[in-house]
């Protein structure tokens, strides 16, 4: 669409403005005001400089969380994308069937992340989960709280289980967007079942995918009520992912001033992802996607 | 009341959208804004409108600078070419909203409302919601929303472009009507030349960005002021030829002499270009002083009436549009360019002419097939009781192997049902489908081997053009060399050669509706091939190259094809035999001429040609026919008849005379260009002639008159054949 | 306002990004802006490259402090101006 | 659908329908088997679930339920939570709509700019702002009220709601809003009276994601309350007691906390996948 340009339109953005400078630019320099100083409570602040960010890049504590992270958004990102799509290419077009796994699919999307959080730690446990006792019968040694494999796995398959429908409801919308028309070219054209997949559907998908890829980093990379429910970061430090670490510092020993550093380098880690993000969305936008 | 742009321009982001302009537009005019798409019609407007502010100069209504007031404060009026009306309001309160706006008093608005509804013929149903009416009629509520509000400028979109042919037809007619005793400045935007024609008034024809001349339409139209004007106001597109002036004479391409005519006698001596326009090109030696050129023939199209020729003149490509049903296969034909510019003349010489031979190329994987409809009706219900019901009532065809068809109706009268069932997209609720003997009536599309290209280009974006054309011939298995030959054929065919190794994303419109041409033509072993309106998204001067080129390649090929359209010069001019349809039903198959000159449905008198066929009301005596008591003579003789008895009667086959036929009333005159439309009124009722581009129509012609053997006679809306 | 714990050290870094905003923005009124296509193959404005300048002088001087240490730091600072040029350059 | 009349004429699309309808109705089994054992454990008491292993309950009890209803200290939390998520969306909405309007139709100097910078919101991790918006409401005295929890949620809701909604009047051809000024109507008419319902589904889904996003975020809405105004999630963590894990109660405040979230998504049901996809596909 081609749009007037018209600088009047800043006042129709003005209160959003307003708003998220109070909830995200306020704390943010407060985030920076503390990253440089040292404080033992009852607001003293002392200078300290650069200390903060060189303690924090040359301990281990934060780029294990770092890696941890990577490796957790990874292995989602591989299950989730190909599940999702391959889920939504099997879905139901149109009627009531359609409503029905729309609604029970997104069920998962609605429920608090603590509660999450609690399903599966119930689910996953020997003595009364059916997961786990399941497993346990089977003869599976099988215990998240000790176990560093079984937490992961744990994890990862309550983040699949909470999230895969994101991904296949994007797929799903992006599927229902190409014309019939299509689909009866490529039947006269005679393409295989993978064909149509690999030059219609895939092609006619990419813009939503990008949007269910990113969306599906991002919230991968802040995650911190679900996995601290279950494993609250353990067994050991097995499972502390960055958020998780920062709350422990932050909030748990309230060492401000680490904290904030953390803080900071964490939202620049974000911020370049999401330029990247941005970039391509508008660029996808731009070629009508 | 004038509007005035003075030195306006607009530059958005570094870009010239409208070059300075000064145009000056008096109160009560109509005002023609011509140009292709893009070329800067609706940016103007919108400047007009104050929608957009111009970077430089001003506007001027009325004496008053409204430069950068608020469109709101504007009183202007605009239709959009899309169906713009408020969704969630009713017709009713959609009408009402400018006024309620203007604080008018209830009765008021309510008895303007019901005015103008009634004008739109929009009465019976003001109290539904525009989504669920019709586009012709959403466009009409949209229409009565600019009328009812009386301002001073009202702007037009091409209000017309995403309607129906037949009703475009008949909303151009009514237009001018409605706006004529509205006073207000009318300003219209449109890509076509014909509507320009139509709409009579002024016209300013645009080119990138620049008004390149505004004046009088018809005078535009035939004194246009530059070959740009001359190719922008002209349908099929203008013909040009270099000539070369020495002295007192003018010399053309192939060595002929003639001497310059006075209104060129102060031209300096040099090269120049003539234009002339195609219904001046004769294959006939017309006049004595017509002057002669040898061209090459490519394709004829016949419409009925007229005959396009497509020729090739040294490179130059000719379109002539000749009167009348001229098959050029073995016709001794000698053409004529005679240019009105230059009014040119020659001595005469006969050529021969011969159609390109269908070549049925001797190859093992060439099939093609009969079609034969058994029998054939769809519901769309599970259990249709009633013939209402049915989409697509009874039918029985045979389908010519080789043949071309064109399936011709207004929009949801079954014509795509119809193609559906034959590609297999579609399972008929009853009778049978057969390719040559075959029955394949629950066979899956792929088995069919057809080949279908759809209204919106279908292509594969990520692919190059070269693997898209590749793909039905890789999908079957056929080695790579076959492929890359046929593949170079195909692209050189739609002339897409040189981008080949481009991807299909990002090509414009019509490039991605020939890669679906391609697609389709580019297996040999097709039995049909089907389109489906497959140049609605073509501007009009891509849709001659295409048609032109589609007609070529059946007549190289000779595959049968299916061609579906509600736009009946492509029906007619594409099709060896057009299926009439309306309401489910088949009503004619028959060739171009047959449609046109003897209907065997009113319908069809009034869906084809334009004006369609006129139809009185009559008593038929043996081959006398009695209108209100005075007699018209007819070609045959009749039996007693039943039912309604009705004339039938093509503006073609109706003449004005001064002392012969039946008395009328002039209402108007519009020059089309290459003829005269007029609108008169006989006992009451509209009646449509067309005269000549020259003749003269003189305020004393009271009457009118019909050619006996062109006069057809209806009962029920049925031709009755009657006896020689 | 305490509680926000604020210095002169942060303050000026604040007010040195509200400066560059406004005098881009300034910028963006004389001289309306023209994205250009660079190599990182998309469209680019001005704005976007200080963002680009802002958010990449973040991570040498991280990356500074990192591997070579704060007494140094000053260095760092000459790097992103090289980088910041660079930046408005080719991208 | 041409489909639909085709499909039973062939064997093989009839193979095919079987095996999707296999595969959607493993998906959905996987998706609802945590979320049976969770309703089986909440009508069990807790000798139940400790005691046999069973797959469904013996003795059928409402007693989780009847506790959380008539405790206090249990359904407060359930109001506060509906209190704030409420006034979240509405404050998300308001603010998000002329801002989407602006950003769909006009170009503005910064806009784009402007844009990322909201979409960096929605990305950031609440933990980074745990601690600021901590000291933040602190200061100001709005610690522990439904008011500040709803502001702290503005933080990733304003800026969703801005995308969302965007995508969805961009959908909305300009020509409209252009026809209803020269009508003569003014912004502020138009935008209510014709705009609006024209984007009317968009407006439910963006209230919907506010919604749901508001009512399951927990690291922000706990660290801004303590007694007040505490959520329901956070109340959660109380079963915790002396004699070990109340399961049951926890069991039954969960299914408690999903309930609404499958009562607002029945409404949009039909523009869900388009929500999710921002309005954009």
């Amino acid at each position: 669409m081609n749009k007037t340009l018209n600088n009047k339109a800043w006042f129709l953005v003005l209160p959003v403005l307003v708003l998220v400078a109070f909830s995200a630019v306020i704390p943010l320099m407060t985030v920076v005001n503390y990253s440089v100083q040292d404080t033992f409570g009852n607001n003293q602040f002392f200078w300290a400089g650069l200390e903060w960010f060189e303690e924090m890049l040359h301990e281990d504590r934060m780029w294990n969380a770092l890696r941890r992270q990577l490796i957790f958004s990874a292995v989602i990102l591989a299950i989730e994308v190909p599940l999702g799509v391959f889920v939504a290419l099997n879905m139901p077009k149109s009627g009531a069937w359609s409503s029905f796994c729309l609604v029970t699919m997104s069920l998962p999307l609605l429920i608090p992340w603590n509660v999450v959080g609690t399903i599966w730690q119930i689910f996953g446990r020997v003595d009364i989960g059916l997961l786990g006792h399941t497993l346990a019968a089977m003869g599976i040694d099988y215990n998240y709280t000790q176990d560093t494999i079984a937490a992961w796995v744990t994890i990862i398959v309550m983040d699949v289980w909470h999230w895969t429908s994101l991904v296949a409801l994007l797929a799903f919308a992006g599927l229902k967007s190409i014309p019939d028309a299509y689909y009866q070219a490529a039947r006269i054209d005679q393409a295989s079942r993978w064909k149509v997949f690999r030059y219609i559907e895939l092609p006619k998908m990419a813009g939503v995918l990008m949007i269910a890829i990113l969306l599906r980093f991002m919230d991968s990379f802040m995650i911190y009520t679900e996995p601290f429910v279950v494993t609250g970061g353990g067994p050991g430090n097995a499972t502390t992912l960055l958020s998780i670490d920062l709350v422990k510092m932050a909030l748990g020993q309230f060492d401000l001033g680490p904290a904030a550093a953390f803080s900071l380098m964490y939202f620049l880690v974000i911020l370049a992802i999401s330029w990247v993000f941005y970039t391509v969305m508008t660029n996808l936008d731009k070629k009508g996607m | 009341m004038t509007l005035e742009l003075r030195g306006v321009s607009r530059i958005v982001e570094g870009q010239l959208h409208v070059h300075p302009t000064d145009l000056v537009l008096e109160k009560g005019t109509m005002n023609v804004l011509l140009g292709p798409t893009l070329s800067g019609k609706t940016s103007l407007m919108r400047l007009m409108a104050g929608l957009d502010v111009p970077s430089v100069g001003q506007v001027i209504w009325q004496g008053k600078d409204v430069t950068g007031m608020r469109v709101q404060d504007r009183g202007v009026a605009m239709v959009y070419q899309q169906f713009i009306n408020y969704p969630s309001m009713t017709v009713y309160d959609n009408i009402a909203s400018p006024m309620r706006l203007l604080g008018l008093s209830k009765p008021e608005i309510d008895r303007r409302v019901r005015e103008t509804a009634e004008l739109m013929k929009l009465d019976g149903m003001l109290e539904r919601r525009p989504l669920e009416l019709s586009g012709g009629q959403q466009q009409r509520c949209a229409l009565a929303r600019a009328l009812v509000k009386d301002a001073g400028l009202v702007l037009l979109d091409e209000p017309l472009a995403n309607l129906d042919y037949k009703l475009r037809e008949e909303l151009r007619v009514e237009i001018p009507k409605i706006f004529e005793a509205a006073g207000s400045i009318f300003v219209y935007a449109t890509t076509e030349p014909e509507e320009a024609l139509l709409l009579g008034g002024n016209v300013a024809t645009l080119w990138e960005g620049r008004v390149t001349q505004f004046g009088p339409t018809p005078r535009v139209y035939r004194c246009p002021a530059d070959a740009t004007t001359a190719r922008v106001f002209s349908d099929p597109p203008m013909n040009f030829l270099a000539v070369a002036k020495t002295g007192a004479s003018l010399a053309f391409g192939e060595g002929q002499q003639l001497p310059a005519p006075e209104a060129l006698a102060e031209l300096p001596d040099g090269r120049y270009m003539a234009g002339f326009r195609a219904n001046h090109l004769e294959i006939r030696q017309h006049r004595p002083e017509a002057l002669r050129f040898t061209a090459g023939l490519a394709v004829t199209e016949l419409t009925g009436s007229e005959t396009f020729v497509h020729l090739d003149h040294h490179g130059d490509r000719w379109v002539g549009l000749i009167h009348g049903v001229h098959d050029l296969e073995m016709a001794r034909a000698s053409m004529s360019g005679s240019t009105r510019a230059m009014s040119t003349s020659s001595a005469r010489t006969g050529r021969w002419w011969r159609r390109p031979p269908t070549r049925r190329p001797p190859e093992e994987d060439r099939t093609m097939a009969r079609i034969t409809l058994d029998n054939l009706a769809h519901s769309y219900q599970s259990n249709p009781q009633t013939e209402d019901d049915y989409a697509l009532k009874e039918l029985n065809h045979v389908w010519e192997d080789g043949a071309a068809y064109a399936l011709l109706g207004s929009s949801g009268c079954g014509k795509s049902t119809l193609l559906n069932i034959i590609s297999g997209l579609l399972q008929p609720s009853q009778g049978r489908i057969l390719f040559d003997d075959r029955d394949v009536t629950h066979a899956a599309t792929a088995e069919r081997n057809i080949a279908q290209v759809f209204q919106f280009p279908v292509v594969y974006d990520t692919m190059t053009v070269h693997d898209n054309l590749a793909f039905p011939l890789r999908n079957r298995g056929r080695d790579e060399a076959y492929v890359a030959e046929r593949v170079g054929e195909i692209a050189r065919m739609i002339g897409m050669e040189h981008m080949l190794k481009r991807k299909a994303r990002g090509l414009t419109a019509d490039a991605k509706q020939k890669i679906s041409l391609g697609r389709g033509m580019v297996r040999k072993d097709v039995n049909a091939l089907l389109f489906d309106e497959p140049l609605t998204v073509i501007d009009p001067h891509m849709k001659w190259e295409l048609r032109t080129q589609l007609k070529k390649l059946h007549h190289e090929f000779g595959h049968t094809m299916i061609y579906v359209t509600h736009d009946q010069t492509e029906a007619l001019t594409f099709a060896d035999k057009v299926v009439v349809m309306y309401d489910g039903r088949v009503v004619q198959i028959g060739t171009p001429e047959e449609l046109f000159e003897r209907p065997e449905h009113t319908f069809v008198g009034y869906f084809i040609g334009s004006p369609g066929m006129n139809l009185l009301p009559a008593e038929v005596e043996g081959n006398v026919a009695h209108v209100h008591g005075a007699a018209v003579p007819l070609g045959r003789g009749y039996g007693p008849l039943s039912g309604k008895v009705e004339l039938g009667i093509r503006p073609e086959f109706a003449r004005l005379s001064r002392d012969e036929g039946l008395p009328v009333q002039i209402r108007r005159v519009e020059d089309v260009g290459r003829h005269k439309i007029i609108r008169t009124e006989l006992f009451g009722q509209e009646f449509n002639v067309i005269a000549g581009e020259d003749e003269t129509v003189g305020a004393d012609m009271a009457r009118v008159a019909f050619d006996p053997a062109h006069v057809n006679v209806y009962a029920d809306g049925w031709r009755v054949a009657g006896a020689a | 306002m305490a509680w926000m714990a604020w210095t002169w050290p942060t303050a000026i870094f604040f007010l040195v990004i509200a400066g560059l905003l406004a005098v881009f923005t300034v910028l963006a009124i004389k001289f309306p802006e023209t994205p250009r296509v660079g190599i990182l193959r998309t469209e680019t404005t001005r704005g976007d490259r200080l963002f680009i300048t802002l958010l990449g002088s973040a991570f040498i001087n991280l990356a500074w402090l990192g591997l070579i240490g704060p007494e140094t730091q000053p260095w760092a600072l000459a790097v992103c101006l090289v980088y910041a040029a660079a930046v408005f350059r080719w991208v | 659908m041409p489909d639909a009349t085709a499909a039973p004429a062939r064997k093989a699309p009839r193979i095919r329908v079987n095996r999707s309808a296999l595969v959607m109705a493993a998906y959905l089994i996987f998706l609802m088997l945590p979320l049976y054992w969770l309703l089986n454990m909440s009508l069990k008491t807790n000798a139940e679930i400790l005691g046999d292993f069973t797959l469904f309950p013996r003795n059928l009890t409402f007693q989780n339920y009847v506790t959380i209803f008539t405790d206090p200290a249990w359904y407060m939390g359930y109001v506060n939570s509906l209190i704030y998520v409420v006034m979240n969306t509405v404050i998300s909405l308001a603010v998000a709509l002329p801002a989407a309007y602006a950003f769909s139709r006009y170009h503005f100097m910064g806009d784009k700019h402007l844009f990322f910078w909201l979409l960096t919101n929605r990305m950031a991790p609440p933990a980074v702002f745990a601690l600021p918006f901590f000291q933040l409401y602190s200061s100001v005295g709005l610690f522990d009220t439904h008011i500040a929890v709803a502001l702290a949620h503005c933080l990733f809701n304003v800026p969703l709601a801005v995308w969302i909604l965007e995508g969805f009047m961009r959908g909305v051809p300009k020509e409209i809003d252009e026809t209803a000024y020269i009508d003569g109507y003014g912004f502020g008419a138009f935008f209510v009276k014709i705009f609006m319902p024209l984007i009317a589904s968009g407006i439910g889904v963006a209230a919907f994601f506010c919604f749901m996003f508001s009512w399951v975020e927990l690291l922000l809405s706990r660290t801004l309350t303590t007694v007040d105004a505490k959520p329901i999630a956070a109340i959660m963590t109380r079963t915790q007691g002396a004699s070990g894990i109340d399961w049951g109660l926890l069991a039954a405040a969960g299914i408690l906390t999903i309930i609404p979230g499958a009562l607002v998504i029945w409404f949009v049901r039909n523009y869900i996948a388009k929500g999710f996809a921002l309005g954009r596909v």
